[in-house]
């Protein structure tokens, strides 16, 4: 047996391997007998090249129920929500120096607001419920005649929870603030119609979808006072929104990896929510077990647990060969308390011991299953060793 | 450069904490908490020699391979060994990084409260909470 | 004879065809069951990705002389050129708001001096003499006190022409002023030794070198008063230099590309020369035909030329199913005339004439030959057409 | 949504420009040269038809296409239909980037002209220089 035969991949909401037919589309266009060239060349080579990227951003166009020039394309969520953010309190500055988030965002979005805040942008951070859930009452009391930007994310990426975009934008429409969304977490998995939805910001990301890492890409709305300032100058690419040599092989990646979201959501969701049913049962049971976020408002592909009286470091430890994540994907080397988890009113020492298990499209009945023993069997090891707890 | 926070010794010890446990009937027992952290040992002597060590502990694997490492190297030997333990060495053969010293200081202090017990010392502060 | 068998491309320095070897590394790196983690993680899988990271920093930082510690991966030059120059500008912008470039840089650069500009930086622009090439005497005479900045790049990429990095740097170094190189042209393709050039900044980016679109690295030397400001924030990747997650394979890619060059670089050298050397001979005796750049300060990979009396768009497409430049890789869409080409001194007419053929690893001497013999028949035939001129 | 800028039949009339060149002994002849671009044509006349066409130009790819589209089109068509030559048709059947309107509407005036010499007018006045 390899060591590789081994590892259960339970951390799909950290990254995604690349779907093969992604795979299959992008590799012919590194080649020198493929469409190599610069989309900037006026030549055969690089009109070609420019097909490509017309052809993605079709089919992420379709995806997200936009249209075509309402997309930039980016390196990643982390590019699109500083684009986002930085670009429209930017531009809105003159109006006002207001804006809206929350403590449970992303550090993509969290850390900028921070970065605005030491600029003379005053920011409101709203906290959830317990459950991880903003009440839209809460934004509509926030808002403020200055108010410019409202930054919501999607799905959490900690803990799976859903917020309620549809309501939540309306809400910043009737205001004239815009409303932006981070969708690193749900683009391709939960269905969405940017169309017809009052949101008028949206960044996404391939690589949590079955796309390549490096590219993403940023929704901007084509409506009056929906603008972003370029956080980058240069040679005019994407009409200056986003300069650089467009990444054509990636770009057509994650057209590709949008194309097979779209054709396969449904089935998708239902797989991922069979899987965390399952694991959820294998150990809901357990001494002083806790599930962390809404049960109602989640994604299926994120479970989310913490539980009592055991060190989060040694748990991860423990749980070796299974792959899995201790607070947010990005900053999972820090040893600080998951501030989303705080936000939810859990205590350091229960927000330290918390699991994300999350699933994709090649989780097997097998790996839930052995995700379910391992954690058992880990839990219960170093509850053995530990000596009683003070009186 | 690789970037496994753990190296092949701490992962054996994690892996195989075979001190970890209680002796039936120990020569001296300690255990410190502190900011929740909790680690707790156990001798038996015959005579001058500690023939047996065991630990429980609560924390990160660091501290949890700390423990059983202590617990591996001090068996079978004189009691007057236990002073001269010190979480340096035990930082640099592990090796532990240093942001972790706070912790292992943690297993220091209790290898020293151990060794005043077990020599029926009636200073031993630290060792009822 | 199938439509592709006939294209012929001379436009290297618009971009590269991805080398065989690196498509290699970097495939398996998308695959489930290859090392496809998000570095940012702390299990094995993510250990495995950040292995890859590691070599290819390795990698880069021997092709450039300099340590691993010095090099932060962006998406491209374009970047790095806006992270250097926003980046330090702001940074010291306590200290003093003069920065000097020049009118031939590319826009990647230029751009981002004009954006500050308006941000209330003076910026002094610097012309070369009329074969492209800066006397380091008018460098001196233009740094003053409050200078922070001065940018200047390594090849141009429509002329070929090579400033002189080593006594340009040599200037800002006794007065204190950071130096910037955009060498997205020459990385890899001229022998470069950070540690011990007066260098501070340098940008490169992987698809000028046989690497994959959509990464690119800066250089940031490890000395005191040497630090840039980060455009964007977020998950804390990369030290915050430039957060977001790694783009695993586009690097490993660029490590491998990196590496290739290195070895090879003495007889890619002599290859771009003879071929380029090729082509001139073919076509120098023209009437009219002048060479646009110093023909001793320059790069064998490029060739830019200029002919009296012919029109520029109609040449390039009377030159198809020949894929070559006019004016610079990224604008070509622009019906300006090349300011680079201006600031040589070139009337609007000839600037607009002007052909940029670039050779690359790939170049046959059948494809030169081909160049030689379509360019000679589309100059004749338009000039055929032309009426005369007016008296 | 392809990014060509010229489109297959600017692409074929550019290509094969079979009116380029001159006429032995035209019956009038216009050339018209502004801001660097140069349009010249040449025709032949029948009684009241236009027998031949020639065309020279210096300038861009949709110039020369839309001088050979003339020439191609008006070959053997009486002389009055000169008058009714326009650049809007050109700009729409080849078709001709807006932007480049002017370059054609440059055509129109060299055909106009023509026209004019066509007819032996006295106030053909663009045609000399
Ligand atoms: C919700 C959310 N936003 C932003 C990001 C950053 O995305 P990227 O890695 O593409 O920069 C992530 C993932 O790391 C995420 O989960
Ligand atoms: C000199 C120079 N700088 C910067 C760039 C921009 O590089 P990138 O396409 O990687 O953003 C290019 C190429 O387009 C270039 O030639």
């Amino acid at each position: 047996m390899t060591k590789e035969a081994t590892i259960v991949y339970l951390d799909y909401a950290a990254t995604t391997p690349v779907d093969p037919r992604v795979v299959d589309v992008m590799t012919p266009l590194f080649r020198q007998d493929g469409d190599f060239g610069n989309p900037s060349s006026g030549h055969i080579v690089g009109r070609r090249a420019m097909e490509h990227v017309e052809r993605a951003t079709g089919q992420l166009a379709e995806l997200l129920g936009c249209k075509e020039s309402e997309l930039v394309w980016t390196s990643g969520a982390t590019e699109s929500d500083n684009l986002a953010i930085l670009g429209a309190a930017r531009y809105r500055a003159d109006r006002g120096r207001h804006l809206i988030t929350m403590p449970t965002e992303h550090k993509a979005v969290s850390d900028v607001f921070q970065v605005l805040e030491k600029q003379g942008f005053e920011v409101s951070w709203l906290y959830p419920d317990h459950t991880g859930v903003l009440d839209p009452a809460e934004l509509e009391a926030a808002i403020r005649a200055d108010t410019q930007l409202v930054s919501i994310m999607h799905v959490n990426n900690e803990t799976g929870v859903i917020q309620d975009i549809e309501a939540l934008g309306s809400i910043c429409r009737e205001r004239d603030v815009l409303f932006h969304v981070d969708a690193a977490q749900s683009v391709g998995k939960l269905p969405l119609n940017l169309a017809s939805m009052p949101v008028d910001l949206l960044s996404t990301t391939a690589h949590k979808v079955y796309g390549p890492k490096g590219v993403g890409a940023l929704f901007v709305a084509d409506r009056p006072g929906c603008h972003v300032e370029p956080l980058t100058f240069g040679g005019g690419q994407q009409n200056g929104r986003r300069p650089g040599t467009l990444a054509v092989p990636l770009i057509a990646g994650f057209g590709e990896a949008a194309r097979i979201a779209r054709s396969e959501m449904q089935e998708n969701r239902a797989h991922l929510q069979s899987m965390r049913d399952r694991l959820w049962r294998g150990i809901r049971d357990m001494d002083g077990m806790l599930r962390n976020g809404s049960e109602d408002h989640s994604f299926p592909g994120i479970l989310n647990v913490s539980i009592d009286d055991v060190e989060g470091e040694s748990l991860l430890l423990a749980l070796e060969p299974l792959c899995v994540a201790t607070g947010s994907a990005c900053n999972s080397k820090s040893q600080a308390p998951s501030s989303v988890l705080r936000a939810l009113g859990r205590s350091d020492l229960l927000a330290q011991s918390a699991i994300r298990f999350s699933f994709g499209r090649p989780t097997a009945t097998a790996e839930v299953d052995f995700a379910v023993a391992r954690y058992r069997e880990a839990v219960g090891r170093l509850r053995d060793i530990a000596p009683e707890p003070a009186p | 450069m690789t970037r496994d926070p753990y190296s092949a010794r701490v992962r054996e010890l994690f892996g195989a904490p075979d001190h970890a446990g209680d002796l039936e009937k120990p020569a001296a027992r300690v255990q410190i908490i502190e900011q929740g952290v909790r680690v707790a040992l156990a001798a038996d002597i015959d005579g001058d020699i500690i023939v047996g060590l065991r630990f429980r502990a609560w924390g990160c694997p660091h501290l949890l391979a700390g423990a059983e490492a202590f617990c591996r190297e001090f068996e079978g030997r004189p009691v007057s060994a236990l002073q001269a333990f010190g979480a340096e060495e035990i930082m640099q053969t592990l090796p532990v990084p240093r942001e972790k010293l706070g912790r292992i200081l943690l297993l220091e202090d209790a290898v020293r409260s151990l060794g005043q017990r077990v020599r029926g010392s009636p200073d031993a502060g630290k060792d009822t909470n």
